[in-house]
């Protein structure tokens, strides 16, 4: 077991973003202010992340437990290697997509910015929680929470797309927690309340006794019951969720929202059931097929999308797949890969959203057919674009290497020949339908496009505010490659809990 | 047969005769049209619940629960006396000779249970006429199927 | 409908006589009912308790006061609600329209009118003396109460309304309602200031010009008699004032 | 004094309607003042009588002091559970006291008296209900509540409340009339009124008993008329919704929460469960018809367009859970049952409220009118989600709490369809008021651009409610949340009740694996 330390950081790490929405609200009227509170808020939050993370490394674990909410079972928060790389990518990122959004909704006038900026605070109370969170309550209290503070985000138009998209939104998200992942938690509550649903390595289902098609039929309620991962079939609400503002697609689909749900069902895997366990039932197989076929489904719908960010989302629905597939094979270096792939991912994904927003507020252009030679206009974007979809396809120098070589080894331990081919054959979908965007937009087929000389004046980029976080994250996903080391120590800190 | 007769019949005819009253009662309450009659179907009924309960009561031969008065004056006295000698009579474990058959008395309980339901029936009567009063008021008529026409054409409307 | 109902009925019929096996006959004194301790008890120890040999009064007024003060409660109800429901305050007064009913209640027969006179006061004599002889014959505050009450209904039969409510007049009337109950749970407060539970009239001796505690009961007895008394007759005056003049207590039938 | 308790707090009520008749006829203004004044003491007793209980155990107070033998006098009998109880109605009492300040004054300005009169005996006879031992006590404080709430109803403005009181008083007296005959029965054959003893006297017969069966059953369905059990709960949706509003506030959740509760004491303390479990094989049944109950509840909710109607629906499905948790014979059902009890008069106060406002500062009835209240009126909003969060059973409301106890009672003794009725009414809620967030969050029509849609013109015509019509509604949130956060306290207390003497004969419901 590892070390224990009682303290209240997890705690202020996660209150901190809702403290964060008094000052917003108060100081609606000024608007440096009020995103002067935004940033404070994530710096604030980020050091606390940060101020842990030597203990982390140190193989201790950080508790800290409020009430006992119901009979056994208390609010209880957690820091692991697991939960803190999350917590990690989320805040730093953050603080990233603040300024980002800063710029975007400016650029487009938006309404309602006040709105907008407490539920993207209250979203963040909600990541922390499931990063931190120490039990299966706790995470699903926070997995509601954030289910309920992004409907308003996604809807922000308040128009008839964003009705219908919102509406999605919640019925898939929704009617998965409460009809699959609720009666599986309280299944587990029936069957093991004395355990207090913590997750532990051993996995706290596997002193119950619980077995064969039951484990399976737990397994798949919790898989698809956590469908923020976006597990198909019920995957089709994260493209309708792109009516959000790009921010919000950016943050909340390729980080928050949707590395909760794989999250939530990596501490399924690990923390509910066990990596230990799960290999004497031998049913994760059965997770694994259904994230390999999600993998290539959504790259081959991805191929056929022509809305850049309905690509995108598709794109992102087949890399969380690859998360799913990498945690079911149950493989050490498969987990770890499949840990710092929410790192690696989150960071080429984010890159490639606010590619998308930049371009957008720039030239209001949303379909990839449209994009032609617009690199030569928004160069700084478009090579950020490319260095994105390099991390997103795994190809160096981006640290999206690193977890897809951790990944596809790992499924090589594990023997499992034909899932090394569906990552291999998945890759060439994803440059298949990435880098075309970047291609024509530097090499138009357009003669005329491409024979213009190009010059820096021409150009016409986002405002600063949105151009500069998403340089910051296409460098920081260099940077990850060359130096992965505190990820990767992160990722593997849990399993060697394990071992 | 006479005996079943006997015993299903004779000695428990006050049962079926409730029982039957209750039952014309409810009928007329479910069934009528007329909100009047349905009010005259619950009194029915009710009264029909409060025979039940008092011929519960009855015991062959008893007469009502008032204590005759030579006996209460004697009881009174003894009672009395007693309460001069300990200091209270409530909780005393009586030494005394009775005087009181209880077999000579019916059972006061019912009795007293059914005032109660009188009162309440009387209450609920009035209360409903009331109601009643102000549905013909609202509609200029208390027959049900003509009420819920009238609320069905307005809501129609409206 | 009718055949719901039919079904309904005889199904709930069937249901009440299936227990019939297990049925005391009638009449038997010894059914767990009859012969039950608590029966018994009321037999025979209440001349002990409280020196009255009406067990009914005995059982109603003392060992289960505390259902009868909410019997009075309920009867307060009825009459708030009937007027809650009905009564038209400050609205359009009676006398705009024409009332026929108004017209035939200013044509009094002599000889009811007379009869009624008569027959008045007498009717409410007995019925002061059915309230105050509860405690030895058939009868007590709700019987007198009623008789009382009808009285002043007879009033506005044979009379009109109008005269009636000029002897009660609404306020009035409301108030001996409310009086009416806060008599019968003011004596139990008093039991409870003196230190016992609520409706103890035992301790009342203090107060009252009683020798012992059975005397006490005894006269505590007639006392929250009085007040269902009371609220009973102010209670049925009240329902028939309004339900006569739908609410407007103007004309009457 | 602190032993006089459970008779000062119907005391403070009863007292507090005389004085309200008696002075407010000759100054409305004083009804007001005394109503809340009653109805905070009747609270802080009901508190002191939960705290007597917590520390000493059981109350038993003896009217008239007739205390041996047991039954001749009238006990009032107070465990943790309706100490519990007895806390709720008299709270949920005081907050729509508070709500109904402007609206009385406004709707029936001559009738306001009567109004708190009737109000402050309905409360009371609700409470005496709860806190009694007696089962014929129980019926006259049945009828004291039947009626006023009979009258308050028929009192709304509505054409049809007229109707829905006459039709709610048939059915009323009806189920009364049940009560009072299995009551009768249950006299007939133990010779007492008082619970415990009939308790004592069934547990003394030798062989089975039709009589006693047949008074269950009639106890049973004059109940589950009371409180609107699927089939016959179709009185119950015009008459909570025709009434005037704080009417609505007042019964919704409190008259069908108090027959559950009526409903649970007499399978627990009266018959005793051994007896209703395992002499009676009707789990199954009334298990089967609870999920009908909650089915049909909710399906006929998604179909209403009004929005007190839909409520009403829902109550349906609320009574549904409670009876189906209560006839699981699992403990763990019948804590979610008596926790739900609780947490469910909240809710529907909270969603009565938010209705009322509605109705009151936007003339909002139906569901469709809703549009753009987020804007307009974004504190009720506040109110209404939390409500209607705890309606879905999100955490860390009290709804998503009760629904975890009861699943997991289903759960435990294998009623299956039970648990997945549950679950599908939890996803109808969230269809239902999701539908209303998104209308209230979008406007009738969307607008075709992003950005400023809002009529402003009519946004100044409606305006936030007032104080004394917020703050029961968002003290009710409060609670809501409140009740979900300490609810392992609260689980606690109704488990010690449970399995300590306090409510005897609860030994059929076993703590784990249940009897299924």
């Amino acid at each position: 077991m590892p070390e224990v330390i009682q303290t209240y950081m997890p705690l202020w790490a996660c209150l901190s973003a809702l403290f964060a929405v008094v000052p917003i609200v108060l100081l609606r009227r000024e608007t440096f202010l009020r995103e002067g509170a935004t940033f404070v808020a994530g710096f604030v939050m980020l050091g606390f992340v940060i101020s842990m993370v030597p203990e982390v490394l140190a193989g201790k674990v950080l508790e800290c437990t409020l009430i006992e909410i119901t009979a056994d079972v208390p609010i209880k928060f957690r820091v692991d290697g697991q939960g803190m790389l999350f917590a990690l990518v989320a805040s730093s990122l953050w603080i990233v997509t603040s300024l980002y959004s800063v710029g975007y909704m400016r650029g487009l006038k938006e309404h309602s910015q006040t709105r907008f900026f407490v539920f993207f605070a209250v979203s963040l109370t909600a990541t922390m929680g499931v990063a931190f969170a120490g039990n299966l309550l706790t995470l699903y209290l926070f997995y509601e929470m954030l289910s309920l503070a992004t409907w308003p985000l996604v809807t922000h138009h308040q128009d008839k797309e964003a009705r219908g998209g919102g509406r999605k939104y919640l019925a898939y998200l929704l009617g998965t927690s409460v009809g699959f992942a609720l009666p599986a938690l309280i299944f587990c509550y029936v069957k093991a309340s004395a355990t207090g649903l913590e997750f532990s390595a051993a996995g706290f289902l596997a002193s119950t006794g619980v077995e064969g098609s039951t484990a399976l039929v737990l397994l798949l309620l919790f898989t698809f019951g956590f469908s923020k991962a976006g597990l198909m079939p019920f995957h089709s609400w994260l493209p309708g969720a792109m009516v959000a503002p790009t921010p919000v697609s950016a943050l909340l689909h390729a980080v928050a929202v949707v590395k909760v749900g794989v999250f939530c069902i990596i501490r399924v895997f690990t923390g509910v059931f066990g990596l230990a366990f799960l290999k004497e039932l031998d049913i994760a197989i059965v997770v694994s097929w259904i994230a390999a076929f999600t993998v290539i489904t959504s790259s081959l719908i991805a191929l056929t999308q022509d809305n850049l960010k309905r690509r995108l989302a598709f794109s992102t629905i087949g890399q969380l797949a690859y998360i799913i597939l990498g945690v079911s094979l149950l493989e050490d270096r498969a987990v770890i890969g499949s840990m710092a792939h929410i790192a690696m991912h989150a960071v080429g994904k984010i890159t490639l959203f606010m590619c998308a927003g930049a371009i957008f507020v720039a030239t209001g252009k949303k379909y990839v057919s449209q994009m032609d030679g617009l690199g030569r206009k928004m160069p700084l974007t478009f090579v950020a674009f490319t260095i994105g979809a390099l991390s997103v396809i795994g190809l160096p120098p981006t640290g999206g290497l690193i977890s897809k070589f951790y990944l596809v080894t790992g499924a090589m331990d594990a023997g499992q020949p034909l899932l090394v081919t569906v990552f291999l054959v998945s890759t060439l979908l994803n440059a298949a339908y990435l880098l075309p965007v970047g291609y024509r937009a530097f090499f138009p087929r357009d003669r005329q496009l491409s024979s213009q000389p190009f010059s820096w004046k021409t150009t016409a980029e986002a405002p600063w505010a949105a151009v500069l976080p998403l340089c910051v994250t296409s460098i920081l996903a260099i940077v990850l490659f060359v130096k992965p080391q505190l990820l990767l120590k992160l990722a593997s800190l849990m399993v060697s809990d394990v071992g | 047969m006479s005996e079943i007769t006997s015993q299903y019949l004779i000695d428990h005819f006050n049962f079926w005769v409730a029982v039957v009253l209750m039952m014309i009662g409810l009928y007329a309450m479910i069934t009528k049209n007329n909100l009047i009659k349905k009010l005259i179907g619950m009194s029915i009924f009710q009264t029909a619940i409060i025979l039940f309960y008092v011929s519960a009561g009855v015991k062959e031969g008893a007469t009502i629960p008032i204590l005759e008065h030579h006996v209460a004056e004697t009881e009174q006295v003894e009672a009395g006396e007693h309460a001069e000698g300990h200091s209270t009579t409530k909780a005393s474990s009586s030494h005394e000779v009775h005087a009181i058959n209880p077999d000579d008395y019916s059972n006061p309980l019912p009795h007293v249970l059914m005032l109660t339901a009188i009162v309440v029936g009387v209450a609920t009567l009035g209360v409903a006429l009331a109601v009643s009063q102000v549905i013909y008021k609202n509609y200029g008529t208390l027959e049900e199927d003509e009420i819920l026409a009238k609320i069905k054409a307005a809501e129609n409307d409206g | 409908m009718k055949w719901v109902g039919l079904i309904a009925v005889i199904f709930t019929g069937g249901l009440l006589l299936s227990a019939m096996d297990d049925f005391p006959n009638w009449g038997d004194a010894h059914s767990p009912a009859n012969a039950s301790p608590v029966s018994q008890y009321y037999i025979e120890k209440t001349i002990e308790d409280s020196g009255v040999p009406n067990m009914v009064t005995a059982v109603l007024a003392d060992y289960r006061g505390y259902d009868t003060m909410f019997e009075t409660v309920v009867v307060l109800i009825a009459g708030i609600a009937i007027m809650a429901i009905l009564r038209v305050m400050n609205g359009v007064p009676g006398g705009a329209r024409p009332s026929p009913a108004h017209e035939i209640g200013d044509q009094h027969d002599i000889i009811i009118g007379t009869t009624c006179r008569l027959l008045i006061p007498v009717l409410q004599l007995f019925a002061l003396y059915v309230i105050a002889h509860g405690h030895h014959s058939p009868g007590g505050g709700f019987q007198g109460g009623v008789i009382l009450g009808a009285s002043f209904i007879l009033t506005a039969i044979a009379k009109g309304l109008d005269p009636a409510l000029e002897r009660l007049p609404e306020k009035r009337y409301v108030k001996l309602a409310f009086v009416g109950v806060v008599i019968y749970s003011g004596f139990g407060v008093a039991c409870l200031l003196l230190g016992e539970n609520f409706l103890d009239y035992g301790v009342l001796q203090v107060l009252l010009p009683t020798i012992d505690a059975a005397e006490a009961r005894s006269h505590s007895m007639l006392g929250v008699e009085v007040g269902v008394a009371f609220t009973v007759s102010a209670i049925m005056f009240a329902i028939y004032a309004n339900l006569a003049s739908k609410g407007e207590l103007e004309g009457g039938l | 004094m602190a032993e006089q308790y459970p008779i000062i707090v119907l005391l403070v009520l009863l007292f507090g309607a005389l004085f309200v008749g008696l002075a407010g006829m000759a100054d409305r203004r004083v009804c007001f003042p005394l109503t809340m004044t009653a109805l905070v003491l009747a609270v802080m007793v009901s508190v002191g009588i939960l705290q007597r209980v917590i520390s000493g155990g059981v109350i038993r107070y003896f009217v008239g002091g007739w205390s041996r033998p047991v039954g001749i006098g009238i006990e009032l009998r107070i465990d943790t559970i309706n100490a519990l109880v007895l806390l709720t109605i008299t709270t949920v009492g005081l907050l729509t006291a508070l709500f109904s300040f402007r609206r009385v004054q406004e709707d029936k300005t001559e009738k306001t008296p009567l109004f708190y009169v009737l109000y402050l005996l309905l409360i009371m006879g609700l409470s005496g209900m709860v806190i009694t031992g007696d089962a014929f006590n129980l019926y006259v404080l049945l009828e004291v509540s039947s009626l006023t709430s009979y009258a308050l109803i028929a009192m709304g403005k509505s054409r049809r409340a007229a109707v829905a009181a006459f039709s709610y008083i048939i059915m009323g007296t009806i189920g009364a009339s049940f009560y009072l005959l299995g009551v009768g029965y249950l006299y007939l054959r133990t010779g007492t009124l008082n619970m415990m003893e009939i308790h004592q006297a069934i547990l003394a017969l030798d062989g089975p008993s039709s009589t006693i069966v047949v008074a269950f059953v009639l106890i049973l369905v004059g109940l589950m008329i009371k409180m609107a059990f699927f089939p016959l709960f179709g009185w119950l949706p015009n008459a909570y919704s025709y009434c005037p509003s704080s009417t609505s506030c007042v019964v919704a959740p409190l008259m069908t929460k108090v027959g559950v509760y009526v409903m649970v004491r007499m399978m627990l303390t009266v018959f005793g469960t051994e007896w209703v479990f395992e002499n009676l094989q009707y789990t199954q049944w009334m298990v089967g018809i609870a999920v009908l109950a909650i089915l049909a509840g909710s399906v006929m909710a998604l179909a209403q367009v009004e929005l007190k109607k839909m409520f009403c629906y829902l109550i349906v499905a609320e009574v549904g859970y409670m009876v189906g948790g209560a006839w699981m014979a699992n403990h763990w059902g019948m804590v979610g049952t008596i926790y739900h009890i609780m947490g469910d008069a909240f809710m529907t106060l909270c969603m009565f409220l938010a209705a009322g406002i509605f109705v009151k500062q936007a003339g909002v009835v139906r569901i469709d009118q809703l549009d753009g209240m987020f804007r307009k009126m974004p504190w009720t909003m506040a109110g209404f989600v939390v409500g209607a969060l705890a309606m879905i059973g999100i955490p860390p409301t009290c709804g998503f709490f009760s629904k975890l106890y009861l699943i997991r009672g289903g759960m435990e003794s294998g009623h299956w369809g039970y648990v997945m009725a549950l679950l599908i009414s939890s996803l109808v809620n969230a269809v239902l008021f999701f539908r209303i967030f998104e209308i209230a969050y979008f406007g009738k029509k969307p607008a075709e651009g992003h950005g400023h849609h809002v009529d402003h013109s009519e946004e100044s015509v409606i305006k936030e409610a007032r104080p004394s019509a917020l703050i029961p509604l968002l003290a009710t949130a409060v609670i809501i949340v409140l009740l979900g956060l300490f609810n392992s306290n609260l689980v606690e207390l109704i488990e010690r009740s449970l399995q300590g003497s306090e409510v005897i004969g609860t030994r059929a419901l076993s703590s784990k694996g249940g009897l299924g």
